[in-house]
């Protein structure tokens, strides 16, 4: 019953930065504050349900008002970037998926799509469009988890039903071309790993023609729902200028009112040839962050459509390139040309080699610009391979948002964030 | 007498059997803990609990807050006879009701436009 | 198998026992029977086993990949509350079974043991996924090679994500054991005295 | 492209692959950061990556390599072809992946510095504030110290772990597992 008065929405977020100042990433109590001895400090540790993931905050609390944070990560790093060191450039593609486990087709793009540019490979048109469908694919699915959790964490524990109803729906899609609900595994460097099945057109259409209604659902449930305005609308403030200065990026950032999107600003895959809006609100809060996260949904439904009416006058092209160096050649050669089959062998005993060189590529993952480094020395194993976290970075701006918020909005901007803590600590 | 004490005194009986039965069942099919572990005796912290809780003062703004709950959740004590006798005093009894709980809402909106409801 | 027209659902991917009615029993069932003659549990034991495998609340341990699959299984679809499983529990004060979902770090070894500790007996560990049950494809620095190092494990769950059914099948088989008169891992081996 | 040869300490521009490298050296690179901020719209940083390169080209690559060039499928398998990367100036190189956000023209550059074993390099949190938890992390992984950082501690491992586990004399660690050596 209490009346919102001091959070008007509407007029510029802040004026001069908010970033804490010695480190930018860890706010400090007051000294007077920290004198009058009532700072009770408390861990929202490893193991909490809110965090969703094991993320520990150190919190000082001055009552229910948070005037102090930490954000410990470290708690699921499981040394992917050292294993990949390894592996050969083909074994590798399985591990980018399980560092953003959320956004897993994202992820195995980017590691192809760097391992690519270093090749300079030629991919097939077949390829492009079927994983510009299965990346806005995953984008729905990551949205639904998040929107499931965070949903969840301020109380409205129904959505996380809806939500995950529809989070099965496309996973039956996954299931359906490729064999394993997460974690597929389908892209290769230079296309798809297998065909696309036939009865997956027709079950992508339902799913489109389904999905948007299910969107309004979720928008009946919310956008208008008093409770949630009022835990949502002017908590996990961010500016403009901060955000760019922390290096948000994806909904944080168009939350912000900076219209930025990899997809659009620098195209990659079919994003240039499909026409998608890209949602910037410009109020910066959680609320902000809610309704890009919606209308990107819908965004990634009229993707996923159009690249189905492309593909599907694509039938019998090729799905991945005929680079015999690179590629496996298609089974049948081996019994005629024993070119084909000195490259099988080699490609399967030592894998391809990835001529000497250093390559970076950012795509536009859920959660923000997902970018790939790998430095290669010519040989069939990759020298370093380093991925951008975008929640990594997110984690930052925990700090910034928590300026005068009371512990139940820490809640709130943190789950705002989505961040995916196998990508922080890789 | 002692027919019209009847229900009460079975009333009794089970209001003492139920606690009763939970407590012995607990003792008897409990499984005896093979050792009394440290971290059992510790606080949950989320899993970063170092020792047990050292003192903590809380700010006096939780006491207002509390104060306010006992204040409210009180008055339901006063409903319950009044509930029971309705019937009789019909009316008059209702009109009663709402005088009680009148005043009790003039308190509630003086302390809600005093923004005691806000947390500071 | 002409998939049009047909929805995932009518193919039914039911467990292998419908599948296969010819089949009988599956090994499992045999062990667990002549493990229940071999027992031989006294009916007041036989019910508070029976008390406790219907309604085992799990603790939510989600780590990485495997807590997002653990999660569905609370979802509608494929719904873990027809077990008795409905709440997942915050503090381990009130949870009877650890779910370990996900690998396992060093740097998360010991606040998972702590949370073991202060879980109250009778409790049950399950490791889902290849990670938590033996390091999975992360054999390097950082990664306990398997859960089992440090907290005994009743159930391992194979899969990289396990399905949900795979995780569901792994909790009907713990019930069944516990039913059967099994008793808790820490009792069988004496990691935890 | 914008030329970039005014930028204090410059050593190389590097073009490959449509990336442009800018080679600076060590002791200027915080006056470089901030050129690139101030002059050219670089305000945005997306990723710090420090690479070892100890034994870089010892093994010597042989074999055929699919280099962009000439890759005609006729040409006999040469076995013996030696292709040995160049040598790096120093052991470690820190990349600083810059992004100039905005509107008209986005553009994206790698501010690249050598450093040797035991040499520190200035922070940038003073230029980008993103670069806290980043450098951070090429302090806990690789062990490159960092100049000035308020609040330079481990951020992935635990604070007692010893060695830094991503440089190339660092073991892989785990369980030796049958056959392990072929992997």
């Amino acid at each position: 019953m209490a009346t919102v008065t001091q959070r008007r929405v509407g007029d510029p977020i802040y004026t001069q930065s908010r970033i804490p100042q010695p480190t930018p990433s860890v706010l400090t109590t007051s000294e007077e504050l920290r004198a009058t001895g009532d700072i009770m400090t408390v861990n929202f540790g490893p193991n909490h349900p809110s965090t969703h993931g094991v993320l520990r905050l150190i919190v000082d609390l001055y009552g229910e008002d948070v005037t102090g944070l930490e954000a410990v990560v470290g708690y699921l790093h499981t040394g992917f970037e050292k294993n990949m060191e390894q592996k050969t450039w083909w074994k590798c593609i399985t591990y980018p998926e399980r560092i953003d486990y959320v956004s897993f087709q994202n992820n195995e793009y980017v590691f192809v799509a760097a391992v690519e540019k270093l090749l300079e490979l030629e991919i097939p048109a077949k390829a492009t469009w079927m994983r510009t469908l299965l990346c806005e694919l995953n984008r729905i699915h990551s949205h639904l988890v998040w929107l499931g959790t965070s949903a969840l964490e301020l109380g409205a524990i129904s959505m996380f039903w809806y939500a995950f109803r529809e989070r099965d729906l496309v996973l039956d899609l996954f299931e359906l071309v490729t064999g394993e609900r997460m974690h597929t595994r389908y892209f290769q460097v230079g296309g798809l790993a297998e065909d696309i099945p036939r009865g997956f057109y027709p079950e992508a259409r339902k799913f489109c023609a389904w999905m948007p209604k299910a969107i309004d659902d979720y928008e009946t449930l919310l956008t208008r729902n008093k409770i949630w305005l009022v835990r949502t609308q002017g908590i996990g403030l961010l500016s403009a200028d901060d955000a760019i200065a922390l290096g948000q990026s994806g909904p944080v950032l168009r939350g912000s009112g900076v219209d930025w999107d990899i997809r659009k600003d620098e195209p990659y895959l079919a994003y240039h040839q499909v026409d998608f809006r890209v949602p910037v609100y410009p109020e910066g809060d959680v609320y902000a962050r809610y309704r890009v996260h919606m209308d990107e949904m819908r965004e990634s439904v009229r993707i996923v459509d159009q690249c189905l009416d492309r593909l599907e006058n694509m039938e019998g092209e090729p799905w991945i390139a005929d680079d015999r160096k690179v590629v496996l050649p298609p089974r049948e050669e081996l019994h005629t040309s024993m070119e084909s089959l000195i490259h099988h062998f080699k490609i399967v005993t030592e894998g391809f080699r990835v001529p000497e060189g250093e390559a970076y590529v950012a795509i536009e993952s859920p959660r923000g610009e997902l970018g790939c480094y790998i430095c290669s020395d010519g040989g069939p194993k990759p020298w370093r391979v380093k991925f951008r976290a975008p929640s990594f970075v997110a984690l930052q701006a925990a700090a910034t948002m928590m300026q005068g918020a009371l512990i139940a909005d820490m809640i709130a901007a943190v789950g705002s964030l989505d961040t995916v803590m196998g990508e922080v600590d890789r | 007498m002692f027919n019209d004490w009847l229900p009460f005194a079975i009333y009794g009986v089970f209001a003492l059997a139920i606690p009763a039965t939970m407590i012995t069942g607990s003792f008897k099919f409990a499984q005896r803990p093979h050792r009394r572990v440290r971290a059992r005796t510790t606080p949950f912290e989320s899993g970063v609990s170092e020792g047990p809780p050292q003192r903590q003062r809380f700010t006096v703004s939780f006491y207002l807050t509390a104060m306010l709950f006992i204040l409210f959740d009180i008055e339901i004590v006063f409903l319950y006879p009044l509930a029971v006798i309705l019937h009789l005093l019909s009316w008059f009894g209702f009109f009663e009701f709402l005088a009680f709980l009148l005043i009790l809402l003039v308190a509630y909106v003086y302390i809600w436009r005093k923004g005691a409801l806000e947390w500071h | 198998m002409a998939l049009d027209g047909k929805r995932l659902r009518d193919l039914g991917l039911n467990s292998e026992r419908l599948l296969m009615p010819a089949k009988g029993p599956s090994n499992f069932e045999e062990e667990v029977n002549d493990l229940e003659q071999k027992l031989g549990l006294t009916t007041l034991e036989k019910a508070v086993a029976w008390a406790q495998t219907n309604s085992m609340w799990p603790d939510t341990f989600g780590l990485a990949c495997c807590a997002i699959e653990m999660m569905a299984i609370v979802a509608s679809r494929y719904d873990i509350a027809r077990f008795g499983m409905e709440p997942f529990r915050g503090s381990p004060r009130q949870a009877d079974l650890l779910i370990i979902s996900g690998r396992v770090s060093h740097k998360m070894a010991a606040p998972l043991r702590q949370i073991y500790d202060q879980m109250l007996e009778p409790k049950w560990v399950i490791a889902m996924g290849a990670c938590a049950s033996s390091g999975g494809m992360f054999n390097n620095y950082a990664i306990v090679q398997s859960v089992d190092k440090i907290v005994p494990v009743d159930i391992y769950v194979p899969g990289c994500p396990p399905r949900p059914e795979q995780l569901i099948e792994g909790i009907i088989r713990l019930h069944e054991a516990v039913k059967a008169g099994v008793p808790p891992a820490y009792e069988l081996r004496s990691v935890a005295k | 492209m914008t030329d970039f040869d005014a930028i204090p300490g410059l050593v190389e521009l590097i073009d490959a692959h449509g990336e442009t490298t800018i080679v600076v050296e060590r002791e200027q690179l915080a006056d470089a950061a901030a050129h690139l901020r101030d002059e050219h719209g670089f305000n945005f940083l997306s990723d710090i990556t420090a690479v070892d390169y100890l034994g870089w080209g010892d093994a010597g690559v042989s074999g055929y390599i699919g280099t962009p060039a000439g890759r005609d499928l006729n040409t006999p398998m040469t076995q013996g072809y030696q292709a040995l990367p160049q040598a790096k100036p120093k052991r470690f190189a820190m990349n600083y992946h810059l992004l100039a956000l905005r509107a008209t023209r986005p553009e994206r550059v790698r501010l690249q510095t050598w450093v040797d074993e035991g040499e520190a390099v200035a922070t940038l949190i003073g230029v980008w504030p993103t670069a806290d938890f980043h450098e951070r992390e090429a302090f806990d992984m690789m062990g490159i110290g960092i100049d000035g950082h308020p609040n330079l501690k481990r951020i992935l491992l635990d604070d007692d772990w010893d060695g830094h586990p991503l440089r190339k004399d660092y073991p892989l660690g785990g369980e030796p597992v049958r056959f392990s050596d072929a992997v």
